[in-house]
């Protein structure tokens, strides 16, 4: 698989888990697409943590409005029904649970649910921006990524980096497969069919605990 | 009271080593005429709150490239390569907050409150040698207010008087920024007369705001 | 996701025994028909979370004076008679709080924050038998989050979305309280079609709310 | 003096406390008097804490607007430049310090600038409303009030209601005369000429310290 067609089978995965009249805020890189594959009949509003809901897809050339961007910076439109608000209404849906879902990338993962995402020590410190509220405060925390990072494993049994945030992961989506973060562990409830479940666990440090229902992602 | 003044007269205000805040989010929603005379004036030893440090060419990141920034509390520096390399040189301390709290600790100093419970951080190193207390059972970190000397913003109309209107997604931090300072400096787009600003749809009223310099938008 | 509905469907979500937040400051600002309906209906033994209890033929309290109200969260009794009789007697639980502190443990509740650190109170009998911390040696009470179950507001225009925008001083304790509560219903002055509030100008986001009700203004 | 004469002396001598460019909360009651004896050439910015600055006097008859009241729910105007906002606002203004000046009525007041005016213990319990918030936030806080209530002494050595807030009282208006609240105690600084230094003793259960250059009050 080429890498648009591994980001599209995520970014389609997770776009089946939202709900009409969700409100939902995609992070920055793969999340992003996911906002391209909401079902149709399903309304998402989504939010920018700059300070709107109702944001929309990128402009038409020329019609880009300098005081219109999203949380990259990127020139963005916004919906009819749209709403702008300052950073601390921002964050108060963020962290008051008011979000349906956050869904982000990862360096890695755990099957406790822990995630780090801001920071390699020594090496690269960008900062959490927005990151550990999302993770903190939204109902449902979603990792979309690769399972891998060019072969180096990210699924761990615990993660090594600093983390984001403790124990608030509840679904990871790969290319691989759907795990879900139960207290038993990570339960993989869907798999991709190219793939055998030995491929899969020998890319993941967790154990993996086969759901007895398991389907096959549509890919 | 008339609170309009020059670029000039507003960067006379403005002295080495004072704590900024500067409105917008990646530099949108950033005053421009204000941060381009910082640095031709060359005023440093500043310590800098935004909620990044933008990109190196572009607004207050530009602050940081010209090397005026000795201290930042910041959520993000990721988009500018320079504040890492300060960073790590030591040139430049970087205290990386959570956006969320990053806010409301401003939020905080305006509101005089004595700090942020938050539960963002907990679990993590951003609750190492942080105060925290219990309510019902679950752990917050108390995180403090953070004032400043003088808040740095940009507003789309601001009227003779000073009340500001922020537009679409520049307004961000500017309104909390507007409380929590000293001094409070707006660049506006465009300066309206009293009135023009419906009173019901004023963003910041013009109590917080000292001074208002025209823009070059 | 048709969140327009009659006042008797509304009314249909509020059980007795709910905690209830009603905006308004002595009834400006309130919602009138909900409230009328509440008390035709007889939906009783609520917990009320208000800025005041209003006076006796007015609004929200008109509950107090139809003993639908077993405890109220409020910062002032003193325009209605009728709760200093029932505080005395013991029939309504009345717990009186700063309004500063009142309005931040609301907003508290919406942000997901752990509680307010306030000096407000501080020696004074506020802040007896509540957690007090020390923050750079001053102290503050910790005041915990206030959340109900439905919150009943007034807007002065909403759109069919829910966003909601208000009037001059009846806006007061309405933009907190949406953020609040479980189920957020607002009585609307007027209901008009979305993009009739500039996106810019919305008080009140339409995902805090989940039901609008035509009023009678 | 009848009772208007004694507001009006107060009344006055309060507003002369302000500076142009003030921003002022009035109590209920004798405090809103206060604006109508703003000097010539003084700007001062009224704040109604529920929810907006810049109020003007009352309205016409006719042209009310139930929109519009102020903190004891009576018809207002606004001023050019007013501005609306929410009751966080409100008392982010408040306790921010963002007040200059807020002007209340006591029930007692003592040399240590304790304040007590909120209620009497199984008499009569209003609730505090904004009081504690004002007492605490504001830059300067003054008590307006006639200087006895009904002849019972309000100037006390120590309150014995309880407390609005704690040593926050800066300055102390009566129709007898000006006190400003000292480490030492109450500084007597102007003195209604219509009384002797020992009629106002009298009246006042503190000890009053007499300024070395005390004035007459303008009456």
């Amino acid at each position: 698989m080429d890498t648009n067609q591994i980001k599209a089978i995520i970014a389609k995965r997770v776009a089946m888990e939202f709900k009409d009249g969700n409100l939902v805020n995609l992070g920055i890189g793969l999340p992003t697409l996911v906002a391209n594959y909401i079902p149709e009949g399903v309304e998402v509003t989504l939010q920018s943590e700059n300070g709107f809901i109702g944001m929309g897809p990128a402009p038409e050339a020329g019609k880009e409005d300098p005081d219109l961007v999203n949380a990259g910076a990127q020139y963005v439109t916004v919906n009819p029904g749209a709403a702008f608000f300052d950073s601390s209404i921002s964050f108060s849906i963020i962290r008051g649970g008011h979000l349906d879902f956050t869904v982000l990338g990862a360096l890695q993962v755990d099957e406790k649910g822990n995630l780090a995402n801001w920071m390699i020590p020594g090496k690269k410190v960008p900062g959490m921006g927005g990151a550990m509220d999302l993770v903190t405060g939204a109902k449902k925390v979603i990792v979309a990524m690769t399972h891998t990072a060019k072969g180096s494993i990210k699924i761990m049994k615990e993660c090594n980096l600093p983390l984001t945030a403790k124990g608030q992961v509840d679904l990871i989506v790969t290319e691989m497969g759907v795990m879900e973060v139960t207290p038993k562990g990570l339960l993989l409830k869907e798999k991709n069919p190219q793939f055998t479940l030995e491929e899969i666990q020998k890319q993941t440090e967790a154990r993996l605990i086969v759901a007895e229902d398991i389907k096959d992602m549509e890919i | 009271m008339n609170k309009l003044k020059t670029i000039q007269e507003a960067l006379d205000m403005i002295k080495p080593g004072m704590t900024i805040m500067v409105g917008g989010f990646l530099g949108v929603g950033s005053p421009e005429l204000l941060i381009d005379g910082l640095i031709q004036r060359g005023i440093g030893e500043l310590t800098l709150i935004a909620n990044d440090t933008s990109f190196p060419d572009v607004n207050y990141g530009k602050l940081v490239q010209n090397k005026l920034v000795k201290k930042v509390y910041t959520s993000h520096i990721g988009t500018n390569p320079e504040s890492g390399f300060q960073m790590h040189s030591g040139e430049m301390e970087v205290i990386l907050t959570p956006q969320g709290t990053l806010v409301e600790q401003i939020r905080a100093a305006g509101a005089g409150l004595g700090g942020v419970l938050t539960p963002t951080g907990i679990g993590t190193v951003v609750e190492e040698n942080k105060q925290k207390i219990e309510v019902d059972g679950k752990f917050y970190i108390v995180e403090k207010p953070l004032k400043a000397d003088v808040a740095l913003l940009r507003g789309a109309k601001v009227d003779q008087k000073g009340n500001v209107y922020y537009n679409l997604a520049a307004r961000n931090f500017n309104p909390l920024m507007a409380m929590a300072a000293d001094l409070v400096i707006v660049e506006a787009d465009e300066i309206v007369e009293v009135g023009q600003i419906n009173a019901n749809d004023v963003m910041t009223p013009h109590i917080f705001v000292d001074v208002v310099v025209k823009g070059d938008r």
